[in-house]
């Protein structure tokens, strides 16, 4: 039976798919059997200067970090915006999808200037005088 | 002058010795001798009079007794006080680190070494040896007291 | 505002053993909440190598090289500082020419260290290329000092009433053209990190050592005078040569970090300044005294003897009981005092705070565990 | 001490041949300063000895990114445990260089009742190249890196240089 149209156009991306994970993969199992292995008690535990770590890591962090991470998940979307307009750009009217970008990105780039104006940035020093 | 600010200051206490030293011999403008209690009172007074600790250290001179000597000295003026105070083996000498905190340390480390206990300081630990290690290494009978082999440690 | 029971908890973290900025093996315990510190603990000892147990089993000729290894940065003070006292408990005196040549390479090696400290300190602040400045400048001492001495860094090159290699002609020489480079340099070092924007941010206003901790803790050297108090062993408890010569202590005003860094540099200037002066009134004359005694077997007594490294007071108290092993040598390191204000001095301060702190008073960690 | 580093699966003579020689000509050391000779492994690897022009300048602060461990210095007892979790966490390929006599053998710090120190690297690492000295001038710790790098390749790259002199 033969394959409908469309589907086989699938057959494509399944291909690419299968190149994708081995291009990541393939390093990692390459380095599996050709590298010697290190082996020791402490080889897996976290590395802290040589000493063992005191403590978990896993605990609750100041707030401020949070809005680092905030900052950072707007500019991330924000660059998977920009995949279309790439193909796109150039095309048609140069200088409109100029303006358009810089508006866009202007937009985006309030939040930057809203939270350095909130002082998120400057971290405060405690000034302790004896 | 520090050099009859201090004996003045001192008087008071009537420690056993103060007298001028021999600075060309020894080093010490002044040379105090003292029993181990009245050091918290040494120690007051001499900060009054504006002077830092310079080193605190023991010495193991007897068989019975180990001597605490401190050093004091001074910023603005050169006189350098030294201080003994015998200490009989296996009694506990009064910290000073409650008036000159930089003793702590010092003290952390003689009983580290000596294996002189200082009643009254904040956190008598090990400084310098493994928290682990059972030896006092400066003492006199030290390498008797534990045969100590420079192996590997298991 | 709900908390439900979320107590704010404290991150305990190793500024470990082994960490580029600890300048050697210290090892200091952060607890932190987010990005300021609740307590430090400095642990040491991880460097300690046991010289003052060495001493007791030595005699006093044996225990001369371990003098360089105690702070191997600064290494001919400590010479200094022993020769000095052994040289007091045995009633010798040392002949001017050789009075001179120990304060020539003391100088000398005080450069060398106040260059490493300062290529080091830039490197724990993030900036690499200062680094390769200084080390090429201390190369150039290095090999001066190599010449005469034949070490480049543990030196042992002062023996018991004087000094064992005279100086050459091309000592001398290399010495003045070796200082004329220097001075030449020091445009170089403002511009490229006293003026620096960012080492300014980092460096006023922060780690601040006031008079009255200082006094408490003991705290010698360039991090007390950049507190303002000019407290330097050669000029208040003048020894050696050093009131034949006149030089300048420098003193800071508020005692931050940028204080003590110019302190620094400042004090390798009057050094260069020392040097010179030391080197135009060279005596000749013998370089060793007469009648050494070849066993030093010196009376019961005890003497301190107060010598000014790059770090701060150097304190040798020596207690001999007339034997030809001392009783009991005590090293009054300069470093162990400074390193114990850090306690109180790293307290709500941010991380990043803590690395520039440490950097900025210069320690050398097998100098503090002895 | 017997090196705590397994053979590969899969060994094949030219492709361990090839990795050596990349091996040696970039090795990664790791900043492990512990006392005197961390100054001189210092001014090594500054801009008059060198080190980068052997491909081992680039100083590695974190264990897990380095190849090379240089013991420069004493190692107390309180420090051991901490030298052999270093050496554990490094991945394999590594090499160890004791430099200086007291990572050798305890050096000047080692008499009869001494206490402290533990007389050697090797009581508790595997060690590859021992390079003496108190401390060792750079160009000894250079000489240590190029017999090091012999070792890896067994393939004579100091003795070129010493054929020549002869």
């Amino acid at each position: 039976m033969d394959i409908p149209e469309a589907l086989s156009d699938f057959s494509f991306v399944l291909v690419y798919l299968l190149a994708a994970g081995l291009f990541a993969m393939g390093p990692i199992i390459i380095a599996y059997l050709i590298a010697p292995k290190s082996f020791g008690a402490t080889r897996d535990a976290v590395y802290e200067c040589g000493m063992p770590a005191i403590g978990s890591a896993w605990i609750q962090v100041a707030v401020i970090y949070y809005l680092f991470a905030l900052l950072f998940l707007a500019f991330d979307v924000d660059v998977l915006f920009l995949f279309p307009v790439l193909l796109a750009y150039g095309k048609g009217y140069v200088w409109r999808d100029f303006v358009e970008i810089t508006i866009f990105i202007g937009i985006l780039s309030l939040v930057i200037v809203y939270a350095w104006c909130r002082g998120v940035f400057s971290w405060k020093r405690k000034q302790v005088h004896p | 002058m520090l050099l009859d600010s201090i004996p003045k200051a001192l008087a008071p206490l009537n420690l056993e010795k103060v007298d001028p030293g021999d600075y060309s011999k020894t080093g010490c403008h002044l040379e105090v001798a003292a029993t181990p209690a009245q050091m918290p009172a040494v120690a007051e007074a001499l900060l009054q009079e504006g002077c830092f600790l310079e080193s605190l250290t023991a010495v193991d001179t007897s068989k019975a007794a180990f001597t605490l000597v401190y050093h004091f000295a001074n910023f603005s003026e050169l006189c350098r006080t030294v201080v003994h105070a015998s200490l009989a083996k296996d009694t506990e000498a009064p910290t000073i680190s409650h008036v000159y905190p930089g003793a702590n340390w010092y003290e952390r480390e003689v009983y580290d070494l000596f294996g002189i206990k200082f009643a009254g300081h904040p956190n008598l630990k090990r400084l310098l040896l493994p928290e682990d290690a059972t030896i006092h290494p400066l003492r006199k009978e030290f390498p008797a007291e534990a045969e100590v082999k420079a192996e590997a440690p298991k | 505002m709900i908390t439900s029971g979320i107590e704010e908890k404290t991150f305990v973290l190793n500024l470990g053993p082994q960490h580029p900025s600890t300048h050697g093996v210290l090892r200091v315990l952060l607890e932190m909440d987010g990005e300021y510190i609740a307590s430090a603990e400095p642990v040491i000892g991880y460097g300690h190598r046991a010289h003052e147990h060495m001493a007791e089993n030595r005699n006093y000729h044996q225990f001369l090289p371990n003098m360089g290894r105690v702070d191997y940065l600064h290494a001919l003070a400590f010479n200094h500082g022993y020769c000095m006292a052994v040289e007091k408990l045995i009633g010798v005196t040392v002949p001017e020419r050789a009075e001179f040549i120990r304060v020539i390479t003391n100088e000398l090696n005080r450069i060398t260290s106040h260059l490493l400290w300062f290529g080091a300190y830039l490197m724990d602040l993030g900036a690499f290329t200062p680094f390769l400045y200084c080390f090429d400048d201390r190369e150039h001492i290095l090999d001066l000092l190599d010449r005469i001495t034949g070490s480049r860094l543990t030196y042992c090159f002062y023996r018991f009433g004087g000094v064992p290699v005279d100086l050459d002609e091309d000592f001398i020489f290399g010495c003045r053209a070796f200082i004329k480079r220097l001075r030449s340099r020091w445009v170089d070092y403002h511009n490229l990190v006293t003026k620096n924007v960012i080492f300014i941010h980092r460096a006023k206003g922060v780690g601040i050592f006031s008079k009255e901790q200082c006094l408490l803790y003991g705290i010698t050297g360039p991090s007390l005078r950049g507190s303002g108090i000019p407290y330097d062993i050669r000029k208040s408890e003048p020894y050696s040569a050093y009131p034949l010569f006149d030089f300048k202590i420098p003193t800071g005003a508020n005692g931050d970090i940028f204080d003590r860094y110019l302190v620094r540099l400042e004090e390798m200037e009057q050094s260069c300044r020392i040097i010179e002066q030391a080197l135009d009134k060279l005596p000749n004359g013998p370089i060793m005294a007469e009648k050494v005694p070849k066993r030093i077997k010196p009376a019961a007594g005890e003497v301190y003897q107060a010598v000014e490294t790059a770090r701060g007071e150097f304190g040798i108290y020596i207690v001999s009981q007339g034997d030809i092993k001392p009783y009991r040598i005590k090293l009054r390191v300069p470093s162990f005092a400074n390193l114990s204000l850090m306690v109180e001095s790293f307290k709500d301060n941010l991380v990043a705070d803590v690395v520039a702190i440490l950097g900025s008073i210069d320690v050398v960690i097998p100098e503090i565990d002895r | 001490m017997e090196a705590k580093t397994g053979a590969p699966l899969i060994h094949l003579g030219l492709l361990e041949e090839a990795l050596n020689l990349a091996r040696a000509n970039s090795l990664w050391p790791m900043t492990f300063g512990l006392a005197c000779c961390a100054i001189e492994m210092m001014a090594a690897g500054a801009a008059r000895f060198d080190l980068d022009r052997f491909g081992a300048g680039v100083f590695r602060p974190s264990p897990r990114q380095s190849d090379l461990m240089i013991v420069a210095g004493t190692i107390s007892k309180k420090m051991a445990p901490a030298v052999v979790r270093l050496y554990e966490q490094m991945p394999a390929p590594k090499w160890v260089i004791a430099m200086g006599n007291c990572a050798i053998s305890g050096g000047p710090f080692y008499y009869e009742n001494q206490y402290a120190i533990v007389p050697g690297a090797d009581l508790i690492i595997p060690v590859d190249v021992y390079v003496p000295g108190c401390p060792p001038r750079p160009e000894g710790l250079i000489e240590g890196i190029l017999k090091l790098e012999e070792k890896i390749t067994k393939r004579g790259r100091l003795r070129k240089f010493r054929d020549v002199a002869r």
